[in-house]
């Protein structure tokens, strides 16, 4: 079975395999392989993404036109929020960094059925290249933003199809990758590898693949009636036919809210993973932590209903939604709790990584204080689909998920390159990115509060100053991205070799040498002890 | 109009203001201390301050005593937010209903005695009780100094209700993106004293005679103004979501009818059918489905000061 | 997986469930040619259930699995159950 | 590379597959359950033109598919290759007739030109829009199903007969059997739903 007995193991980057040069890459079924493919794919969605987010907000520097149209503005933020939403940030964590370090920290060789993760990999990119099909053909490129609220969405003449089905892909993409870790922690711990003697990146990633797996369904299903809507006239949520709108938006909610979840939980799980190693200390409260991230995975499920608040629900429905919003918050309290508790007596040693999880717990707590907000139900009727919505969920998806995404790439860096990064410039990226995140998304709470709704291409006089300030932070943030993504890259041809554990971390993905072998691991490690035992 | 001081604008201020205050508080406090602890401790427990770690595995009175205490405080947060709400899901029994129906992309508001308006018009304290009407997509009606809002949802029959306290003239916007021109979607709510309003409500001049001028066409253009049309149609011939009103009327059109084009002369009765019927024939170049039928709400009369506005046009 | 080979399930067993089944089928479709109002819809959906349960513990071999599979099915339909429920809470009370 | 051999993975596998097709099928039972609340009346009329023979038929057609298909297991585990696949036959011709008296009750609407978007279906109602537009949109997703589990079915039938699924190594057969008995879990709540319920 292996060819390569002996020292010499080659490791994964270099491993000559069936095929040659880039094919070896896209037939690759090695789950490290797979993992940088959606590494590649979505840091350059990513930068279009934030590319079209720099754009927009340019354009709302002053009242009026300025370099588009309103309907080049439309066009821009449904597409953003696909992209971003879609095909960035919901696969983000998960795709990249769970493929990655799932099978390492649980002593598996690859994950349970490799060629169906490699067809994720290919769903993914076609379910990109339809939103990208999308913007080129038809009349006009789909204008309804990335919720495709009914009936707009099947009145307007935007090329909604091919978008819509390429949402839908995506989401079967996200299914296959859920079911694939499901499978892979159900049935490849390495011996000894108890449930509560996994780390806590796998708990998360665990929490996250079942809502994968039982959330998405219905997104898709709600994106083929709206395409059975458009094709056929079926009338499922056409008030003129005698469907209700709102229900379409509880369909969609009901997948869209706990994909938030599916968001921020891996991130959760990366900073569990990085504040024990940078603090030599065992996680405080493991059993909490991953008590806390079901908890979260469950009773977000129920939740859905809090983006509806003013869409004339049922005021039953309402407050149990509103109460249910609120009781979802305490397992991420409890998580920035003990979080902050594992600092406590902890030795601390200061490097790139460890400053991004500390941001993150600060624009976390941001998202999250801003969501109890607008989970109140006589300030959500002022705040919703206002400003202030848009800035609480860049704190939570851009501030929490990108803040743990570009933590993970520190952090994991030399494990997957083999090279270490330039720790400078690593600091002086996250301190231009971290001014500007908060020099942009700061003002639109105080727009929102003074009511400035979003999707607003035009704007009163009024929301100026706010709406200056965050352009220009816009400018700084991006500023901060190209730093810190310019330094990786360089840092991969210049960077000195990584040794197999540079932080002094614990978990599996440390004892093996960087990058790491074929086979991961050369013998099956067997587990004695939990995660994150220091001595 | 300055607002006075002191007054809430709306009966939905104070409430608004002890849910969001409370929350903002109580969110700073922990925020402030938590950010203070964790840089406390990463100065205090640094690697070159305390070379050696103290394991500690978690502490169960910790964990409870920080489950249970937000979860007070959660309720807590709920609780205001609830009583906040609950009094909008039922109006007074002595509010004065007022109808508004929203279309791409215009409000308009319509009195109990046939009067209607492109601005919301309401006496100071005295309850307003509004059915919200949406002919087309999903918008939401939104006036931020009264601290409500709430979705207009086509085929469903809603309502929100308010108190104006202060008179003054504030914002109302459309806040459920409803297609290209969402961020014009937008009105004026003037408030206004018992007897300015008793005056302008009973003034029932019809909208055309507020008509500038007497140019030919003036008061078809107040018409076509006053319903909203120019959201979609421009007097200038640039292209918006509609064909331009300048040189349309007896000028040669191709039209989609029944997925075939055709050519058609703009004459009265297409013009006619343009309004009441618009999908039947759509200009070819634009999209379907974007307009509604105006049947009811333009009359021929006025149809026919549209297009003497319309002619107006052509002999610039 | 050598436990599993202990229980090779006689075709006559299928059999027999195949029978009942097709039973409950006719019993449903008679069932509601009497008209029992609301009390209808209960009945149908309590014979499709009975129906499904067969089809899983047998048929799909629930019954001889791991016990973890039954849990999930179970969870599943009743996460199913729930989200119904949520959004009847919307439309019941309008 | 020959892989280590893991079929409670895959079992495991294939059941959180199914699972994703419960909640798909589960979003569109919650937009049914809407609506029928919403227009009880029409659909209980609507639901009498479905004819109750053809969809009783129907229904014991999967039902004896679903048991030919799980004794096909039973076969190949006694080892008995030939009558495994007799019963898979036997399954994917149940499976056939099922979509031809599916085509046939669909035409049969077609032809009296109720189909969604039709006018004689627009003038009939909201309730039996939605009614219809349910009941081809749930029956027509059901039978792609159908269809999809039938090609599952004759590549399973392929590996038979070239030995690849053996006595001791049947779980691909095991898995596509979970998948048509799920179809026919499907069809068991369809059917009182659309034909009994009126």
């Amino acid at each position: 079975m292996s060819a390569h007995e002996g020292m010499q193991e080659p490791n994964y980057l270099e491993f000559k395999g069936k095929y040659k040069g880039i094919y070896s890459w896209i037939f690759s079924t090695d789950h490290k392989r797979i993992g940088l493919l959606y590494l590649f794919s979505i840091l350059s969605l990513f930068v279009i993404g934030a590319t079209i987010g720099l754009l927009m907000k340019f354009e709302l520097i002053a009242p009026g036109k300025t370099i588009m149209d309103a309907k080049a503005y439309n066009a821009f933020f449904t597409l953003h929020g696909i992209i971003m939403i879609f095909a960035v940030v919901i696969p983000g964590l998960p795709a990249v960094f769970g493929n990655f370090m799932l099978p390492l920290q649980i002593g598996a060789k690859d994950v349970a059925f490799p060629k169906l993760n490699l067809l994720s990999w290919y769903l993914y990119v076609a379910g990109v290249l339809m939103v990208v099909i999308s913007q080129f053909t038809g009349d006009q490129a789909p204008d309804t933003g990335w919720t495709f609220y009914a009936p707009y969405s099947f009145r307007t003449a935007g090329n909604m199809l091919p978008a819509v089905f390429g949402a839908f892909l995506l989401g079967f993409s996200s299914i296959l990758t859920g079911l694939n870790f499901l499978v892979t922690i159900h049935r490849m711990r390495a011996p000894g590898m108890t449930w509560l003697r996994m780390p806590l990146f796998p708990w998360t990633l665990y929490a996250t693949a079942w809502i994968q797996l039982l959330a998405t369904p219905i997104v898709g299903i709600t994106l083929l009636m709206i395409v059975a809507e458009r094709l056929f006239n079926i009338g499922f949520f056409d008030p003129t036919l005698g469907g209700d709108p709102v229900l379409y938006q509880h369909l969609f909610w009901t997948y869209s809210h706990p994909a938030v979840y599916i968001m921020i939980l891996p991130a959760m799980g990366a900073i569990s993973e990085i504040i024990p190693t940078f603090a030599r200390k065992i996680i405080f409260g493991y059993k909490f932590m991953v008590a806390s991230s079901l908890l979260i995975a469950f009773v977000g499920y129920f939740v859905w209903g809090h983006h509806m608040f003013t869409a004339n629900m049922s005021g039953k429905a309402l407050y149990i939604f509103s109460l249910l919003t609120f009781l979802v918050a305490i397992p991420s309290a409890i998580k920035v709790f003990n979080w902050i508790s594992t600092l406590y007596k902890a030795s601390i040693y200061l490097q790139t990584p460890f400053f991004w999880a500390m941001a993150f717990i600060f624009v976390f707590m941001i998202g999250g204080f801003s969501g109890l907000i607008i989970g109140s139900l006589a300030a959500d009727v002022h705040l919703h689909d206002t400003h202030f919505v848009v800035a609480h969920f860049h704190f939570i998806v851009f501030g929490g998920t990108g803040f743990a995404f570009f933590g993970a790439a520190h952090y994991w860096f030399p494990k997957i390159t083999g090279k270490m990064y330039d720790a400078l410039w690593a600091n002086i990226g996250l301190t231009v990115f971290f001014i500007g995140f908060i020099t942009l998304y700061m003002p639109m709470f105080f727009l929102g509060v003074a009511g400035m709704p979003r999707r607003y291409f035009d704007y009163d006089e009024v929301f100026h100053t706010g709406n200056i300030i965050s352009t220009m932070g816009s400018w700084i943030l991006y500023s901060g991205l190209s730093i810190i993504i310019t330094n990786l890259f360089v840092s991969l041809k210049r960077g000195v070799k990584a040794p197999a554990d540079p932080w002094g971390g614990s978990t599996l993905e440390w004892t093996i040498p960087s990058p790491p072998p074929v086979e991961n691991f050369i013998e099956t490690p067997i587990i004695t002890k939990g995660p994150y035992s220091y001595k | 109009m300055q607002p006075t001081p002191g007054i809430d604008a709306s009966n939905y201020v104070s409430s608004f203001n002890l849910a969001f205050y409370f929350i903002v508080a109580v969110s700073l406090l922990f925020m402030i201390g938590l950010t203070v602890l964790m840089l406390y401790f990463v100065f205090k427990y640094n690697r070159k301050k305390n070379a050696r770690a103290v394991q500690i595995d978690g502490d169960l009175r910790l964990e409870i005593l920080w489950t249970v205490v937000p979860t007070l405080l959660a309720l807590l947060m709920f609780y205001f937010g609830w009583s906040g709400w609950k009094p909008m899901t039922k109006a007074p029994d002595d509010a004065m209903v007022v109808t508004s129906v929203a279309r791409m992309w215009s409000f308009s508001f319509a009195y109990e005695n046939g009067k209607t308006s492109q601005d919301l018009v309401v006496p100071v304290n005295k309850p307003v009780k509004i059915n919200l009407v949406a002919l087309d997509v999903i918008h939401s009606l939104f006036i931020p100094e009264f601290r409500i809002k709430s979705d207009m949802v086509p085929g469903r029959e809603t309502m929100m209700w308010f108190l104006p306290q202060r008179e003054g003239q504030y914002d109302l916007y459309c806040a459920e993106y409803c297609g290209l021109q969402h961020s014009y979607m937008s009105s004026t709510v003037k408030v206004l004293s018992e007897e300015d309003y008793l005056a302008w409500y009973t003034d029932t001049t019809a909208v055309t005679t507020v008509a500038e001028g007497s140019a030919p066409g003036s008061e078809g253009f107040a018409i076509l103004k006053a319903r909203g049309c120019n959201a979609c149609h421009t007097s200038d011939g640039s292209k918006l979501i509609g064909p331009s009103y300048l040189n349309l009327f007896g000028e040669q059109q191709i039209v989609i009818r029944d997925g075939k084009e055709v050519p058609v002369m703009v004459d009265e009765e297409y013009i006619k059918k343009a309004i009441y019927d618009p999908n039947s024939e759509i200009t070819k170049g634009y999209p379907k489905g974007l307009m509604q039928s105006y049947t009811g709400i333009v009359s021929e009369e006025e149809i026919e000061k549209i297009i003497e506005y319309l002619k107006s046009l052509n002999e610039q | 997986m050598e436990h599993e080979k202990d229980h090779i399930i006689p075709y006559r067993t299928f059999l027999y469930v195949l029978a009942g089944l097709i039973v409950l089928t006719l019993i449903s479709v008679t069932v509601t040619k009497i008209h029992l109002g609301t009390l209808t819809v209960f009945i149908a959906l309590l014979i499709a259930a009975v129906k499904s349960t067969f089809v899983l513990r047998i048929f799909m071999h629930l019954k001889f699995e791991n016990r973890m599979f039954t849990i999930m099915v179970i969870a599943v339909i009743l996460l199913i159950g729930v989200v119904i429920f949520i959004t009847l809470l919307d439309y019941l009370y309008r | 590379m020959e892989e280590h051999r893991d079929d409670l993975a895959s079992k495991t596998g294939m059941w959180l597959f199914l699972f994703t097709e419960m909640l798909l099928f589960g979003g569109l039972f919650v937009v049914y359950s809407v609506y029928r609340y919403i227009n009880a009346d029409a659909f209980h009329l609507a639901a009498q033109e479905l004819s109750v023979p053809v969809g009783t038929i129907n229904t014991i057609i999967l039902l004896i598919s679903s048991a030919t298909i799980a004794m096909s297991v039973t076969a190949i585990r006694k080892n008995n290759k030939k009558l495994s696949l007799l019963l898979l036959g036997f399954t994917i011709l149940l499976g056939l007739v099922f979509l031809g008296n599916k085509y046939f009750e669909w035409g049969h609407h077609i032809k009296e030109n109720i189909y969604p978007g039709s006018p004689v279906l627009a003038s009939r109602g909201q309730g039996d829009v939605l009614f219809y537009g349910l009941y081809y949109f749930m029956t027509g997703l059901h039978a792609l199903h159908i269809i999809i589990g039938l090609v599952f079915i004759g590549f399973i039938a392929r590996l038979i007969i070239k030995d690849r699924i053996v006595s001791d190594n049947y779980v691909l057969l095991e898995n596509s059997g979970l998948y048509w008995h799920l179809v026919d879990l499907i069809w068991i709540f369809l059917f009182p739903l659309f034909y009994l319920i009126t």
